[in-house]
């Protein structure tokens, strides 16, 4: 066990793997840093660290700075991937598949399903997602849920150290595309993290809390307001199930079935709008396949319908809050 | 023409072979047999001939909507692109691509494409790849007139530029992006090629309609990339012998446009007066030729529409290797 | 009354609009045609005839035939938007939005949001969408789930010719940015069409078929299958409430919610593949606004998580189909 | 220099105002009390006052994530702008852009804009609208050297061209996209405007470190996109005083580099010296302007202090006209 922030958990998961797996190529915008200028390359790093130290090691053919150009950094991700390398190719802000969504949605998710399952396109495509650092309408947003919908796409939003190391390794070892989402504001928290080469399936949620009163869905940042609820409603005596899905597509629908099965009352997390987003989709897979179990209806605790605004109180009343959180499962318990 | 006699044999025969399938796709299609958008590539073979001969399996190619002779000329099986465009479950992509998304790893034809402007930043990424594996291979993306506006072609230029990559640009300028002309859509200086170059890369031009153009130029592109030069580019003037799609009924046309084009810029016809000229083969190799052309597109046509189709279960397959 | 087909209607109302109002800009590929050919502008019209004879009416100025560049499309209609004009853009395939998805959503969307209330972006893009020609998995998809997700966007899903001129002069009299998505397989569809200036507004879902028993929610072409299932049960003597929404974003929730609380059964059609769709969304706000009501599962009739692909077979099995929806009525009625 | 007292005054007086706005950001950021990412105009002044002083409030301009100095040479008020960076609900978007997203249609100011290379798109939208009021009217947009290498500002440069759209494409070279050099980003051209001149536009080239040189291409240029011949592009070498953000380390810069480029590539040195030279203005005059610059920023840096903050509800306002 060792402490590590969830920054330095993506980056020695690259360094290690790129060692141990040469076929793994890093791409990007900034990801050595410094190309074309007096400082040379690595003169500094991409502005989240998360690729420090990759081309000194593993040279210019393997760690590839390119210009702001995300179609082609996607594409070229998919032009890798088809001819039996693993890119890892990084979109500095989630928000930015706005620029290459056609390279993500139409190419690098469909190729193997048009190709008649003749190929493979090992593609990890990191990205940082999220609110929390007043950047506004066009750098923080959450993007899970459109990704999510997207068949051919593997969805994965680690929530802590241990789960960036052991996800981010099965998506360097597994043989289908993976969009790999990052919350900046989870960058600099630190976590104990295993030693040793540990994997973290996909598909497999993980129980952050257990209790048998009402059960709680999160993802990414939203789990750490899931549990700050909890452990304020643990003080009234109420138990939270607290799951973090971690991979959002697949999905451990087990896990939420079995926990609602229990609690019958759902409470479910989502940084995102309200519309067609991972809230709902959980909503209608429960409603669908545990109706029996429910004993009130299911409550989202999501952002408003509205873009993300900048200022300090606006962010903060957009955000998801632990207090909206309880108050959501207070609602669903006082229910009959 | 330098080639071996051996070699033009190969290369008017693919010429024709791809001239059959998309002549005979033509017919069927009118009958109403084949399902979806179909693009045919008749007129444009010797840029697809022209280029693919330089190429072998290790050597990737990435194409359009109008794939068909792309495909055949870098390899992909007759039958088998038959098979997929009739929608069987035994067609080179199990019948879930069709025309426009064919593909074969295997001879390194990493797939038609279905967006106009997608294929070229594949195409670099591809050519990066070779580029680790060191072996002096390239990637190839073939490109329209109309496909030259998109932003994707733009970034994978100058992305082939900045990384070196040894990626070709081909573009194939048939003076139409649907019901555009090139002189429309393709701004002021109505050269794509110069567009290419304003990247720092180099660049050639060739007639799309001479096979022996085509070669020639792509010999001299190949040498440049395969030696470590980066990127090319080159542009293809060419032509389009059918509409658009199928169906289209082309009145954006001058009149007697399209008898002049068959009469005096089919490749096939530039081919035969040059090798006939010049006395490497006669009419009657070539005639036989086209014959066992034709004959094979019809024996794929027969196998297609005797090859077994795909069943609802099929729908969920390959979506993902495991989930 | 007037027989009319569906992309007629289309046509139509660009025209009778244009004329009314000189703000209105229409452009996208080839929505001229034949531009910088021999045979001249509108030698031949876009794919779809829904902008024929615009060009020679209303001129260069104001039709305009793009590149193919959709980015460029659709940040020029918000940079007309932004200006003063009514811009209609054409996204030739709804697919394309992959290509142009910034510009719709990280602009358009947001440019109000983000400057304050001052600027207005009455843009109104147009894009075909939807499955049924066998046109595989990048001309066939179904967007309406992506966009109505998205803040800012109003989406509009016509499924009549009639609807379709409704609803398209409302977009177009509108301040706010609409998606206006035109099922490709209801192109040549004719109904009447009522004469005069009317409008239908946004949110107002349309009763296709009353009935107490289950409730089916649609749009586009599935309020059509919705209705041939709904036929088909009638003759079992099973009354189905079947609603079409018209527009996704904003949505008539209160249609929703009212006829669920008849009918307590809810089956919800989606063309689109069944992670964070708009049946997943409908599902959700039922599960949570109505669950007093609801005495079965809800069951969502969508396509599968795959790629749409090719073959006749294969794009059959891929829609949800008449008989899926009964099966689901079926299948809630039985639950007990 | 060939301008009046009175407009060489204004424009020395608009880049004091944008540099001493800046400087106070830069000062203020430090001590934490202004809240997410902002990018600093500094040391490129003499580019958006050069070409902002040739237009009134019905030509158009469109932004980048830099953009406090377009705003502020287009008009924008210094108090509303700098109550928006406050995050404040008076600020010139009720404090939900905040420094990415600054505009003020009022004044021709279509939005400075997080996402690089977004604005030029928008510029052509903006451009085709002003070509169909037939007032002789311009939009612009502003570009840095990382944007020209994103795909839509090809797409723009291309749709302007071909829908002849009187839009001006002006490139801030400042040699760096965040912390990668120009000359590794730009391909082995190096040259943006020669890849605006392959589109077929007609370009020109200036010193963006100096208010005449860019005051007197822009005159050149507009008179030539204001008479209709369709668009124009501009490249601008210019220098960024300050990181990419702030909180950008800058250790890719060369030993010596800030300090010289501060020395002998300053605008506001290069206009004092000329404005002196030539005794157009002294440099108590110069002074002085400069101060009163600094003393309204500072005005506006109280008042933003002082501004009323937005509450909650204010989340869901305005992001419909009705809904
Ligand atoms: C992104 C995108 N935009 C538009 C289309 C529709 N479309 C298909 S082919 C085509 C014209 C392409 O012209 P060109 O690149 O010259 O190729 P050609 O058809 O002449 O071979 C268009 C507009 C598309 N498939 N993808
Ligand atoms: C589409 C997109 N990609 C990447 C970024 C992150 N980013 C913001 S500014 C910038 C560099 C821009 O460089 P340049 O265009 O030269 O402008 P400058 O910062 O020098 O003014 C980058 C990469 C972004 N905001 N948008
Ligand atoms: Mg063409
Ligand atoms: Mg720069």
């Amino acid at each position: 066990m060792a402490k590590m922030m969830y920054r330095d958990a993506v980056l020695s998961t690259l360094h290690e793997e790129m060692e141990r797996d040469e076929s793994i190529v890093v791409l990007g915008e900034d990801v050595v840093g410094g190309m074309g200028t007096a400082g040379g390359p690595e003169a500094i790093g991409g502005i989240w660290s998360t690729s420090t130290g990759l081309f000194d090691k593993f040279g210019a053919n393997r760690v590839i700075d390119t210009p702001i150009s995300e179609s082609a950094i996607m594409g070229a991700a998919g032009g890798l991937a088809l001819t039996g390398k693993r890119p890892v190719a990084e979109l500095m802000f989630a928000d930015f598949i706005g620029v290459s969504l056609d390279q993500i949605w139409n190419q690098i998710a469909k190729f193997r399903y048009m190709f008649g399952g003749k190929t493979r396109c090992p593609a990890v495509l990191r990205m940082a997602y999220g609110a929390g650092f007043n950047a506004a309408a066009q750098h923080s947003q959450s993007v899970h849920h459109i990704l999510t919908g997207m068949p051919g796409l593997k969805v994965v939003m680690p929530s802590t150290p241990e789960d960036v190391k052991g996800l981010l390794r099965t998506a360097l070892r597994g043989d289908d595309p993976v969009i790999f989402l990052e919350h900046k504001a989870l960058y600099a928290v630190e976590g104990e993290v295993p030693d040793g080469d540990y994997t973290i399936p996909f598909a497999h949620a993980r129980q952050v809390r257990s209790g048998e009163d009402v059960t709680i869905i999160a993802t990414g940042l939203m789990v750490g307001i899931a549990e700050a609820a909890a452990e304020e409603l643990a003080e009234d005596g109420i138990g939270c199930d607290v799951i973090d899905l971690r991979t959002t597509s697949p999905l451990d629908e087990e896990a939420i079935l079995d926990s609602v099965e229990v609690t019958g009352r759902l409470v479910i997390v989502d940084e995102a709008p309200p519309r067609c987003n991972l809230a709902t989709d959980i909503s209608a897979i429960v409603a669908q396949k545990a109706f029996a179990s429910l004993r009130a209806p299911i409550e989202m605790v999501t952002a408003p319908h509205s873009p993300i605004p900048f200022a300090l109180e606006l962010e903060q009343a957009y955000l998801p809050s632990s207090d909206d959180v309880e108050a959501a499962v207070r609602k669903t318990l006082a229910y009959r | 023409m330098q080639l071996s006699r051996e070699q033009l044999v190969q290369a008017f025969r693919r010429m024709c072979t791809i001239r059959a399938f998309e002549e005979r796709l033509h017919d069927e299609i009118a009958t109403g047999e084949i399902a979806g958008f179909t693009h045919l590539y008749c007129g444009q073979e010797a840029v697809a001939v022209g280029v693919c001969e330089h190429l072998d399996a290790a050597d990737k190619i990435v194409s359009t909507h109008r794939g068909h002779g792309h495909c055949l000329a870098k390899g992909c099986d007759v039958t088998d692109m038959m098979k997929e465009i009739w929608g069987s479950s035994e067609g080179l992509c199990k019948g879930r691509g069709g025309s426009m998304h064919i593909a074969d790893a295997d001879v390194g034809m990493l797939g038609a494409n279905g967006i106009v402007g997608a294929g070229a930043p594949i195409a670099v990424g591809a050519a990066m790849s070779l580029k680790i594996d060191g072996e002096g291979k390239v990637a190839i993306t073939f490109s329209g007139d109309g496909a030259c506006n998109q932003g994707t072609t733009f970034e994978a230029m100058n992305m082939a530029v900045v990384t070196k990559a040894p990626c070709i640009f081909v573009f194939e300028n048939n003076h139409y992006s649907e019901h555009t002309g090139f002189e429309y859509a393709v701004g002021t200086s109505k050269d794509i090629a110069s567009r290419a170059e304003a990247f720092g890369m180099k660049v050639w031009r060739g007639d799309g309609c001479d096979f022996t153009s085509v070669y020639e130029t792509m010999r001299e592109v190949l040498e440049y990339v395969r030696a470590g030069n980066g990127p090319a580019a080159v542009e293809f003037d060419t032509e389009r012998f059918y509409g658009h799609f199928e169906g289209d009924p082309q009145n954006y046309r001058g009149e007697g446009e399209l008898d002049r084009i068959r009469e005096t810029r089919d490749c096939l016809k530039i081919f035969r007066a040059q090798a006939t000229g010049a006395k490497l083969l006669d009419d009657a190799e070539l005639d036989a030729i086209q014959q066992a052309a034709i004959d094979d597109v019809d024996a794929a046509v027969q196998a297609a529409r005797a090859a077994p189709r795909p069943t609802a279960d099929d729908v969920t397959k390959d979506v993902y290797i495991e989930y």
